[in-house]
């Protein structure tokens, strides 16, 4: 980080989106403001339309802040990280006070830009999906402050602003998968992501407040020493980025066998696994299919589940110092995305599919995370350029998926079958997406998986890279399989032959994203995101890569098309016997959830909240119960005195002024 | 101490008996009205003492005239808040009688 | 003893002659400044200051009665008393005799203590504010510092025995019409007060003295511009409210209260309140003239020296007597002229007009003093 | 002695006799009239004290204003049961002794106190007008805070009183 940019912040003259990015996360809060105080109350009907205005301002001056961006530190060159608008927000000692601000880089633009972007197209897309809702204004509402605390997260320049609106997320996350608050199966699968991510975010915390903590012990000493640059605050990302910072952190000693900088790490590590639904924890993302579709698309596929990816790419200096925990995390991704991947092959729900999948390709992200080393960055640019990508065709996925739902009424894809001819729009789009999502040339999920694949393979990490590439043809097959399903064939049910096209404001945000989708992987993404630039300057195709991934993706594709094309029952029965009862494991997920309940009933319950539940209700209650007889008796007997008599209290407190006087005037006087 | 001259101590007894006076009648009328003028006797004494002690410690200081007008002031308050209480009581209840109102007996 | 009393026959003289000398003691500083030099020389001058005042006030009262009832007359189209005396003059003595020698009733359910009170309270009120007022540089009886405060101060006296007297009568007309009349001059006493306060605002004093002295310029009524004016009118109506007088008479309207507060009373203590409403009556007109009119100073118009002369030579005693005579025949002029007003119209009245008005004039009055525009021209 | 020491006595009698009266009177109509005497003598004591413009004050606020609105008040709300207002021997016994004991108390400590000697006067010319500019002045020694207060005060005063008197707030609705 040179001095240069710093100056150029400090002495205002950054140009105007950039001084006023702080607009961007405000302007949807400034909606979801005057729509749930102002508009909503009032039953205004053009309130979706303002919920979207705001979020199109948000998106215009987002992309004009990337172009500012890019304009000042042109791509392939050395990008700093600037902070503006900062205030300083939580002054706890001298020493240590937390701000809020924007932080630009080139992770936080990318981040925003995909926020904006698909936050804006679903909200477009809801004002068709969402338009004979009851609880239309409510969703309006809740995803303007979901969008809110999403761009707060990704401009967050410390740990604490980003924890705050980690939690605002899952605030909203909560708020709109239970937006069919009638349904009991939508209540409970709100509840259980938020108790899960909770549980996540318990890691996210105690990381953070080491985190914190660490910073607010060394960085005097740093500072004394000239080692950082002035104004860092302790949980400041520029800090906990800095090499100095790790060097010092590094030299103490270890605990349990890990560097006090894994420590933390692992902890956040913890947290990101509960946000992007990694391994265990991965058990509320199907669940929370229960929410709108769009909502899907938005939180749980492009935005909300990326904040995981988000925290370590943010933080991979750390990480990559530590080492520790980008092998857990190359581990923890390649597990997820194979088990999810594999789980997705056997659900009939078109929903839970798109979720697995979800899982599998977060998996990816991670897995290119964790790859990636402080000298062989790849693995970073490679995690974010897909989650890049993914953004774009995942959520092109959800809102087909929404629209035909919309259609045929059912989630069940063996109810649907002959869409290609009833909706041609989102067949095309569709198909556009599952082609990008199995990384067919020149579609965006190829450039972005063959980076993945050429960072595993490049780092050394022979398994990760066969799980990837074995991933790479699991894909293909389980989204050819529901596309041929859905779209192909015959009807199925009466509503599926009754099925027509969406209406244009579903349809066009639709052919927006299967546009993004074809072109997103055209960009040369190192030059924007690279953290070693020398070594992976040069884009393009790389046919070691390229040639195995497509060749799997191509086996996936035939595979789905020998067993699902036309009337193929029988081979497909012929598969499932060959799996044996292995195929119901898979089609009950791994009985993951089952385990988590009984852990949670036996474990928990049992053994730890029924004692301690008996505790409070005896001793703890017992305790205050007896204060509050002791007073009450107390006060029975004081109430005598109060006798309601005017007089009676002139008499005792005249009584009572002259015993004072008599005392002092012993005590004091004597003479 | 003599009669004459007139002291401090003879305004202060002087007030004090009038205090005491007022205070009897505090504690012994049954009839809100006659609460308030006990009350009257004793603020009303309270303020002569003021100026009495003023004039006689230091004569000419305006400061204990000036705090009798400030008692008068807030005597004349007093009592037109309590008649302003006073009269709607009296209206809704059956009597003035004070010794019966004793709705905030514990 | 013998220079005393030839003193006071030469201040007899002095007090009708013209000479405008207005550093000439009171009798309250003239028995002080005796107290020095022998008790018994203070002791005449204060006995002299009461009896003055008693003399005073019987023939005030006896006159004023004859006034009224001849005014009246007049206003009528009668003739009036005309039988004892020259032209009747003596006729109300003649009635004073016949009240004094009447049965004095007291209603049987009466307070007693508080029925006799009442008519004592009344009169000493009056009797405590006559002494106030400045009738000649030699005719005043105590000049006190406070003197406007005192005279207000005192007049509550009266409200506080014509409530007494009428709750006393056991009588509802009397108990409904000293509600009425303390009602009353409660509430016009506010812009009574407020528009005694513009002259106090121009003088800078209470004292009635200096408040005379201080219109050798000029009478307030003049050099005060607009305020004055404005006050001297809420005066006026402001006490003939006070006084219970027609068109503010609510209080003794003998078509619906018989005869008010003093329904009950009958011989002397009936004359006594009928003695303090005329006496009060005085002392209005005399503080009216003394304050806005000058007091005893001559009338002066500035630039006619030969006039002014002429007018210095009318002593000041007649120059005061003229002064009030004439507000005194203004309020019986009111009185028969004008009908009676209704409760609300009169609370309204006071409340909704005369009160915000004489608020806006004090202001306004504070408004010319600052500019110092007050003091030019005029009659002095 | 000076002239005034007789006065003190004469009315500091009248006042004491006045004020029993006033707290013993079973009837409370007199009993505001002796309670008027009181305040008379509190005006004379005022003049005793060379505070002249106090005892007019004080006749214009208490007698004028304070008694006849205590009048009012007991003409306006006279109920049957307490003309007579007879507090029982027990009542009267225990009130006689707590202010017989303040009385006491106060009196003793009053009595060996020694008292400082009078500080050399401050002449005033006109005090009414010294007082005046006191109330008024805004600086050092000035009252105009107070004076503002009480105002404001006053004028709460007024409107609470409007307000809880007006017709209807009590009729309709008991306090209980």
């Amino acid at each position: 980080m040179t001095a240069a940019p710093e100056m150029l912040a400090q002495s205002g003259r950054l140009p105007f989106a950039l001084e006023a990015l702080w607009l961007v996360p405000l302007l949807p809060l400034a909606g979801f403001l005057l729509g749930g105080l102002v508009l909503r109350p009032l039953k205004l009907r053009w309130l979706p339309q303002v919920a979207a205005g705001f979020v199109l301002a948000s998106l215009l001056l987002s992309l004009a802040a990337v172009k500012a961006f890019f304009g000042l530190f042109p791509p392939g060159s050395e990008h700093p990280a600037l902070v503006t608008g900062a205030i300083d927000w939580l002054p706890v000692l001298p020493g240590l006070s937390f701000g809020l601000g924007t932080l630009i880089d080139p992770v936080s633009l990318l981040l925003l830009v995909v926020v904006c972007t698909v936050s804006f197209l679903v909200h477009l897309y809801s004002i068709g999906y969402m338009a004979d809702d009851p609880g239309k204004a409510r969703y309006f509402v809740f995803l303007n402050l979901f969008t809110f605390s999403m761009l707060g997260l990704v401009l967050a320049p410390n740990l604490l602003q980003l924890f705050v609106c980690w939690e605002l997320v899952g605030a909203s996350s909560f708020l709109l998968i239970g937006f069919y608050f009638d349904k009991p199966s939508a209540v409970s699968a709100s509840k259980k992501a938020f108790i899960v991510t909770r549980f996540a975010d318990l890691g996210l915390l105690l990381g953070l407040l080491s985190l914190a903590w660490l910073g607010f012990r060394l960085l005097p000493g740093l500072q004394a020493a000239g080692a950082v640059p002035p104004g860092l605050e302790a949980a400041d990302f520029a800090l906990l980025n800095h090499p100095a910072f790790h060097e010092a952190v590094l030299a103490l000693p270890p605990f349990v066998g890990l560097s006090l900088l894994s420590l933390p790490l692992l902890l956040l590590l913890m947290g990101a696994a509960g946000k992007s639904a990694m391994f265990p924890l991965h058990i509320w993302l199907p669940d929370a299919m229960e929410g709108p579709t769009p909502v899907s698309a938005l939180i749980h596929a492009a935005t909300m589940v990326v904040a995981g990816i988000y925290l370590v790419a943010r933080l991979f200096p750390a990480f990559a110092a530590a080492v520790t925990p980008l092998e857990v995390a190359a581990f923890l991704g390649a597990l997820t995305c194979l088990f999810a991947a594999v789980i997705a092959c056997s659900q009939d729900d078109i929903k839970r599919v798109l979720a697995f999948s979800t899982l599998s390709q977060l998996g990816y992200m991670l897995l290119a995370l964790g790859v990636a080393r402080a000298d062989h960055a790849l693995g970073h640019t490679a995690g974010l350029f897909h989650l890049f990508t993914h953004a774009f065709f995942k959520s092109l996925l959800f809102l087909g998926a929404g629209a035909v739902i919309h259609a045929v009424h059912s989630n069940d894809i063996w109810r649907m079958g002959g869409l290609r001819k009833k909706m041609p729009l989102t067949h095309i789009s569709f198909l556009v997406a599952v082609l990008a999502i199995a990384g067919l040339p020149p579609l965006a999920g190829f450039f972005s998986k063959d980076e993945i694949l050429r960072a595993a393979l490049e780092g050394g990490h022979t398994t990760v890279y066969g799980i990837a590439l074995a991933v790479a043809a699991l894909t293909p097959f389980y989204m050819a399989r529901i596309y041929l399903v859905a779209f192909g064939g015959t009807a199925r049910s009466e509503s599926a032959k009754q099925a027509h096209e969406a209406p244009a404001i579903m349809t066009i945000p639709l052919l927006l994203l299967a546009l993004l989708s074809v072109c997103a992987g055209w960009l040369p993404m190192a030059e924007y995101i690279g953290l070693d630039h020398g070594h992976a300057a040069h884009h393009g195709i790389h046919w070691n890569i390229a040639l195995p991934a497509t060749a799997a993706a191509l086996l996936g594709l035939a595979l789905a098309g020998w067993l699902y094309t036309g009337d193929r029952r029988a081979r497909r029965e012929a598969l499932a016997s060959l799996l044996g009862p292995l195929g119901g494991v898979i089609r009950n997920k791994f009985y993951i959830d089952e385990i988590w309940l009984f852990f949670a009933r036996r474990v928990i319950f049992r053994g730890i909240s029924a004692p301690i539940a008996w505790f409070d209700r005896t001793v703890v209650d017992g305790a205050v119960n007896a204060v509050g007889w002791l007073s009450r008796a107390l006060g029975a007997s004081l109430t005598l005195l109060q006798s309601g008599q005017l007089q009676g209290y002139a008499s005792w407190m005249l009584a009572g002024t002259m015993a004072l006087v008599l005392g002092l005037g012993m005590l004091l006087g004597g003479n | 101490m003599s009669f004459f001259p007139v002291g401090i101590q003879h305004w202060l007894l002087l007030c004090l008996a009038l205090f005491s006076f007022g205070l009897y009648g505090l504690l012994t009328r049954r009839s809100a009205m006659g609460l308030l003028l006990a009350i009257e006797i004793m603020v009303n004494s309270a303020a002569v003492l003021v100026v009495a002690l003023i004039h006689l410690l230091h004569p000419g200081k305006l400061d204990g005239q000036l705090s009798a007008l400030f008692f008068i002031a807030l005597a004349a308050a007093e009592v037109v808040l309590a008649l302003g209480i006073y009269v709607p009581l009296a209206r809704s209840r059956p009597s003035g009688d004070v010794t019966q109102l004793n709705d905030l007996r514990g | 003893m013998k220079a005393a009393w030839i003193t006071t026959a030469l201040l007899a003289l002095h007090s009708l002659s013209a000479a405008r000398d207005w550093t000439q003691p009171t009798l309250a500083e003239r028995a002080a400044e005796a107290a020095g030099r022998s008790p018994w020389e203070s002791a005449f001058w204060i006995g002299l200051g009461l009896a003055g005042t008693l003399a005073a006030m019987t023939l005030l009262g006896l006159s004023l009665v004859y006034a009224e009832r001849k005014i009246a007359a007049r206003f009528q189209c009668r003739l009036g008393p005309t039988r004892v005396g020259w032209r009747g003059t003596l006729q109300t003595l003649a009635d004073t005799f016949k009240l004094i020698s009447k049965a004095d009733l007291v209603p049987r359910d009466a307070d007693r203590l508080l029925f006799f009170t009442a008519p004592w309270l009344v009169v000493s009120g009056m009797l405590l504010a006559l002494v106030n007022i400045p009738a000649s540089p030699l005719l005043f009886v105590v000049d006190l510092n406070i003197g406007l405060l005192f005279i207000s101060a005192v007049g509550a006296l009266s409200v506080l025995g014509i409530l007494l007297g009428g709750w006393a009568s056991n009588n509802k007309w009397s108990l409904l019409g000293s509600m009425r009349a303390g009602a009353q001059i409660i509430s016009y006493e506010l812009s009574l007060t407020l528009s005694l306060l513009v002259i106090v605002l121009f003088t800078g004093s209470l004292s009635l003295g200096e408040i005379v002295q201080s219109q050798q310029e000029g009478w307030w009524l003049w050099r005060g511009h607009l305020p004055a004016m404005v006050a001297f009118l809420v005066f006026v109506i402001a006490s003939t409210a006070e006084l219970n007088r027609t068109p503010f008479d609510l209080a003794e309207g003998e078509s619906e209260l018989t005869a008010g507060f003093h329904t009950e009373y009958s011989g002397l203590r009936f004359a006594l309140f009928y003695l303090a409403e005329f006496l009060n009556m005085f002392i209005a007109a005399g503080l009216a003239a003394t304050l806005f009119l000058g007091g005893w100073m001559p009338l002066h118009i500035a630039g006619l020296q030969t006039f002014n002369r002429v007018m210095d030579f009318i002593p000041p005693l007649v120059w005061f007597g003229l002064k009030t005579g004439g507000l005194i025949f203004v309020f019986m002029w009111l009185r028969w002229t004008f009908p009676r007003l209704r409760i609300d119209q009169l609370l309204k009245l006071e409340w909704r007009f005369l009160l915000p008005l004489s608020m806006v004039n004090l202001l306004v009055a504070a408004l010319v003093l600052l500019l110092g525009v007050y003091g030019k021209g005029g009659p002095a | 002695m000076r002239p005034s020491d007789p006065f003190f006595y004469l009315f500091a009698l009248l006042a004491l006799g006045l004020a029993r009266a006033c707290v013993c009177s079973q009837h409370l109509l007199r009993a505001t009239l002796y309670l008027a005497g009181v305040l008379f003598c509190g005006a004379a004591f005022y003049v005793i004290l060379d505070a002249e413009f106090l005892a007019g004050i004080q006749l214009l606020v208490y007698i004028g204003g304070i008694s006849v609105l205590l009048i009012f008040a007991i003409m306006l709300t006279r109920g049957p049961d307490l003309l007579k207002d007879r507090p029982s021997p027990l009542r009267r016994n225990l009130a006689l002794a707590l202010s017989l004991s303040f009385m006491g108390l106060c009196s003793f400590l009053v009595l060996r106190t020694d008292w400082p000697a009078a500080l050399p006067a401050e002449p005033h010319e006109n005090p009414v007008r010294d007082m005046g500019v006191r109330l008024l002045n805004p600086g050092e020694g000035g009252l105009l805070l107070p004076f503002e207060v009480i105002s404001v005060l006053l004028l709460c005063v007024a409107i609470a009183a409007i307000y809880l008197a007006r017709p209807g707030s009590g009729e309709e609705r008991p306090l209980s």
